[in-house]
């Protein structure tokens, strides 16, 4: 038996790697969008799968996001499992009846009969110097939305686990990729790939004892180096990596919070309506006698997603979360 | 593959020697809707075919009627009737093969009914009960579609996954003429082109959605044209007549199970009632308008025409309305008993399996209702009981 | 002078008088969407505005939401003051992407340039015994849409001043009617309408002591009857009508919960991601040393919305709302 | 007013007296592409018109190959070139009244430039600047739209509201191949026939959406065969044909202007560098594709014409290839200076008036700013500042 070495790999291979084997697994798996065949995707997360698999599994579609959804649902109604890929986040939009009226009822008002197990692929976030439209993070429409499952990797292995079971699903779910993150390396056996996942389980990717930052995906990385800069201040910062919006862990979230009395959630979408208003009030409801302050929120500015040269300054940074933890009430510990 | 190579017959060279990638003349519809029934072409059509849609026509009528008078008594909570439009409904069902799928809008329970759904199933959503009553599956017939034109999509990529899985199955689709106007109605009809998926479309143009009337829906000769625009063929047909619907579907379905893809069929039909019980209708049209489409009525025409060939005699008439009474009877006394329903369910559909927060949530709504039970046991008690 | 008393009027017909009166005040105000002609809308809201205006001031469009929202855009650029209908909630879904991608952007994306004032009235919640698709609650969606205003009357003034100030506005406008009371009565003086009032202001209805409940449209009504309930219990409860949900009046909410200590936000939009956590968070944020217990929420349930027969079920009523108050850590007290 | 009063033509007779609603056979594009250049219909065309064309031609080609230098200097974040469409960009800015609007998509910076809006503020956006640089009342031209078709509702709305003000404007709207398969491309034309709104839809067909070819988007004859299905004429051109495009477009201008309502033109053209910069067309198609496409430029056509027709000699081509220059050079002096940002204007805009919660944020912003300046300053001191 051969042995082979975990090696560097991109998120964007792992994503890659997931679909290759979900398709090679069964057939019923169809991956579908805008330029994921001949092209292999605007990401060349499809590379590759139209020449192994056939154009019939990995189809360029005519270019109308409710058809590609619309049709997806249909083929999931004859037992296919499409992977639809919408090209960036605001691209999306047009497919939001669809979305909400169908992909996330059907289920439920065919009291089960009629599941669908469908995964929609959305790049998403900014940070990559992308013109308007191209940069939005549109989390939180997903979560008000009863009926879809809400994923979010941050690392290499977990954009493969979470992909693969997405996919395995029966029930549709919206996987978010953080798109800033698609060559961000990690060391990941390809050969060996992790297990799948399953969906809702939050992990903690850093413990400490002085507070914990609740997040996901695209922040998690600039949470991860705020709690490295945290320790020059004398704090031990706990990460928590939410990996699934829907279903919510609230038994890990909380877990980590009663433990260390202190919370920041940090996301780059929008604060206003965004997910950490969910997930600071969640949290206080079930930890309340354990905080020893408010949960804060860092989260992007309200405001349309601003122009690339002027991103750094809406992006959630170490400083802003560094701040927010030094506005954890400390005195009161003195 | 570059472009050159792919399927179709678009030629990147330049304009001087374009061609167009299908000839466009025989995309477009007849300039008259399709008619058999008084015509010459009446004649050669099928004498059980006819029958067959005459006795599906008259319970049609009476169901619709039926479904209207349970409005009435507070059993079902809306009831978009299709009277005046039997002849669309009935053929739209019987045109098609066990193995095949109609996707209904939300006034079509009546094609629904025809293709064997169990009536009292096929209302549940109206009466207020569960969402969708019958297992798709069971007759291959999608949820009735209430946000207008979106079930398009979803027969196309059900015909698509279809072919490509090589079995013989075709979608029928309907939707009505308002519902043309919508974007969902675009993007089907060019998927299911170019990907030349075995779907027939299906409108019933009725004249109006809600109040509003065709010539503020479209500009268009006909929606049958908008065919053309698609690379599909468009066929128009007088959807009143009943054995013109069921032909002209026929061949569509025809075309697209023979691997010939999609058709755009219209026809021209009136809806004869209200949008809904709920509607007034005189606040948007007249009687007169009314009444002259009453003398074009799908069961009258098909009903003068049997009668003409000699193939319906009283005692048949007879036994067909007989039927309808049946049907009714049994219809009426059914839905006349109230669903039991258990509020458990509402959290048993949301996924495969509840998330933890619903899990929650169910418990809430359990021991809210034992509470409320409890509270109504000892009032049942008697004046000895817990009642405040 | 004569004075006219003032009279039972619903809300339903105070909107009307509220598009009349703009109408008639202002030339640019042009009222459209589906069946709002001939018909009057199907609440017939716009009942008489074609006759008295005109069809091109109140215009039956085709049945294509994207497209009446699109174009009202255009129309708006070149000066007029759209006001759109979209007949039920869910069937605003299909214009999302216009709304998103421009109506809430266009002011910022163009500097300021290209206002659009536009008003988009969305009859939205359930309780009157609709079939699917008829009773969603969308506020979650518009919330997290910055650019957006979002506001919902409770009362039948408000609908009138709430509608005039939306008109009224150079930005765009998300009018949420609360179905349910579109006949419900109030005491109201049509020749002598309520002032306009200015988008973003909450107001007390009902003070109270004990703790704060926080809502909106079709809550309030509950809301206010759970306060009166709650007097039995010992409780003397305040009611805070947001109104507006954007902007929010953080100024007049948290004055209330510092005062009360407690509070509870009711709405009928499901709980998770919906916006009662935006409103917990924002408030535990900035009265977190005042609150003798962690704000709670009374929500619907995470589904899609049921079917008429079950849906008293999913609807936050009085026990549900008096259950929560129940919760908020009396024994503290003594 | 019952549907009879309607305008329009719509019967609700039934189908034995129905008649279209407008003639389909004058909607229907022709067999052909409509060609000038080349053909006899060349002497007919206006020399100065021609040659004003030319120089915008030559600018334009010149524009493109600027800006694709800027992307590689990285001056501009991304660039959709317009190069081998410059005749249809530049026909459409020209064809166009002081008062009329262009909605242009995102791959139409030069039709903005060539109606007179500064090139550097055309590219704004494309530079990661502020979204729009221009002011879209100045020279009414609507911001450049990334989401695809989302401007045709646009065009037709003002087009509708300004024919209701009884001002005479007309609104053009560019849209891709590509973007003709989405729902806003079918709610705009509907809305547009319906209204009979003074717009003209400019479909450039240049082969491919990013990599997806027209025979993966479409099946129908062309793209200007849709037009009939919204009853409005449908026109097929050369679009590599500067006076073709022109000609054709003015035409529908005009009927627009007249009243007539709308048109659907598709110019059949090609995109001849790579979707964006960033795009690599290897992946999808072949050069030899190209290499036949450059063979019908509309650079060189409308070059050989006019010299001809002695319309053109060596001292005019020199001057307007100067000119050409001139506006390159002056456009790579100006995108070379860092456009100066105030990161305060991303509080000033979202709202008439900020809200309290913007408020606060940009005063926080305007802290840490403070505070960065502050580290910056101190270590700008030198050895013995502040620096850590
Ligand atoms: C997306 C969407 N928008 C609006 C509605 C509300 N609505 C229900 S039926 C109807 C009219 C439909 O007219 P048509 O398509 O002609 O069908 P008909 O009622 O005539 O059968 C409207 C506007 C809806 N159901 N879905
Ligand atoms: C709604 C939407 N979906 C997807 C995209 C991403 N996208 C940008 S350009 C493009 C291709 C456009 O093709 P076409 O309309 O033919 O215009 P062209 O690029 O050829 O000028 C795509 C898919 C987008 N901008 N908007
Ligand atoms: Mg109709
Ligand atoms: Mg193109």
């Amino acid at each position: 038996m051969t042995t082979v070495a975990a090696k560097p790999a991109t998120m964007a291979q792992a994503l890659t790697r997931a679909l290759r084997d979900a398709m090679a697994a069964d057939p019923s798996v169809h991956v579908m969008g805008e330029d994921v065949g001949t092209l292999g995707g605007v990401f060349r997360i499809t590379d590759g799968l139209a020449e192994e698999f056939g154009e019939d599994r990995c189809t360029d579609t005519p270019l109308a996001e409710a058809g590609i959804l619309g049709t997806a649902v249909g083929m999931a109604m004859y037992g296919l499992r499409p992977v639809v890929e919408m090209q960036f986040d605001a691209f999306a939009y047009p497919a939001f009846e669809q979305l909400v009226s169908h992909v996330a009822k059907m289920r439920n008002r065919t009291r089960g009969r009629m599941p669908l197990p469908l995964t929609i692929r959305i790049p998403y976030g900014g940070g990559i110097g992308g013109v308007e439209h191209h940069s939005d993070s549109s989390e939180a429409y997903y979560m008000a939305t009863p009926g879809l499952h809400v994923v979010t990797p941050a690392t290499v292995p977990d954009a493969y686990g979470l992909l693969r079971a997405a996919i395995a699903s029966d029930d549709p779910v919206v996987l978010l990729e953080p798109k800033r993150l698609y060559w961000s390396k990690d060391s990941w056996n390809p050969e060996r790939p992790s297990a799948v996942e399953p969906l809702g389980r939050a992990v903690v990717r850093r413990s400490g004892r002085s507070a914990t930052l609740i997040t996901y995906g695209l922040s998690v990385p600039v949470c991860m180096e705020a709690a490295e800069a945290a320790r020059a201040e004398g704090w031990d910062l706990e990460v928590v990596d939410l990996r699934s919006l829907v279903p919510f862990d609230d038994e890990t979230v909380c877990a980590s919070v009663r433990r260390t009395g202190r919370a920041v959630v940090v996301h780059e979408s929008g604060g206003f309506g965004g997910p950490g208003g969910e997930i600071a009030a969640r949290v206080t409801e079930r930890c309340f006698h354990h905080l020893e302050a408010p949960v804060l929120r860092v989260a992007g500015f309200d405001l349309p997603y601003p122009p690339p040269m002027l991103e750094r300054h809406h992006l959630p940074g170490v400083d802003r979360i560094l701040d927010a933890v030094g506005r954890l009430q400390w005195e009161a510990e003195s | 593959m570059t472009v050159m190579e792919q399927r179709g017959a678009y030629r990147p060279t330049p304009p001087p020697a374009w061609q167009p990638r299908t000839d466009p003349a025989p995309l477009l519809p007849d300039a008259e809707p399709y008619r058999v029934l008084g015509t010459g072409r009446a004649d050669a059509a099928d004498p059980e075919l006819l029958r067959r849609l005459y006795a599906e026509l008259v319970k049609g009528r009476r169901y619709n009627a039926q479904a209207t008078a349970l409005t009435k008594q507070g059993r079902l909570a809306v009831y978009p009737s299709s009277t005046g439009q039997e002849a669309c409904e009935v053929a739209a069902a019987l045109v098609l093969e066990e193995q095949d799928w109609l996707f209904p809008s939300y006034r079509d329970t009546l094609a629904v009914v025809a293709r064997g759904v169990d009536p009292v199933e096929t209302l549940t959503l109206l009466r207020g009960d569960w969402h969708t009553g019958y297992d798709p599956y069971e007759h291959r017939v999608a949820p009735l579609s209430t946000p207008l034109a979106t079930q398009l999509p979803h027969a196309v990529g059900l015909a698509h996954a279809a072919r490509l899985k090589g079995d013989d199955v075709v979608a029928l689709a309907m939707v009505g003429d308002g519902g043309t106007s919508e974007g969902d109605f675009h993007e089907a009809l060019n998927f299911a082109a170019v990907w030349r998926a075995p779907v027939v479309f299906f409108v019933q143009n009725n004249g109006f959605a809600i109040s509003v009337p065709l010539a503020k829906q479209t500009a268009a000769p006909s929606l049958a044209h908008k065919a053309v625009g698609y690379g599909m063929p468009g066929r128009l047909v007088d959807g009143n007549d009943a054995a013109a619907v069921h032909e002209v579907l026929a061949d569509a379905v025809r075309h697209a199970r023979a691997g010939g893809g999609p058709t755009l069929v219209e026809a021209i039909t009136y809806r004869v009632e209200a949008h809904t019980n709920a509607d007034d209708a005189t606040r948007y049209r007249g009687d007169a308008e009314v009444e002259i489409w009453k003398g074009h009525d799908p069961v009258a025409l098909l009903e003068q025409e049997l009668t003409r060939r000699g193939l319906l005699d009283d005692d048949r008439i007879a036994a067909v309305r007989q039927d309808a009474e049946t049907m009714a009877a049994d219809l009426r006394a059914r839905m006349n008993q109230d669903p039991a329903l258990d509020p458990m369910d509402l959290f048993a559909h949301v996924y495969a399996e509840p998330t933890s927060q619903l899990l929650e949530q169910r418990e809430q709504l359990r021991a809210e209702l034992a509470a409320e039970a409890e509270d109504e046991a000892g009032a049942g008690s008697g004046p000895g009981g817990t009642q405040r």
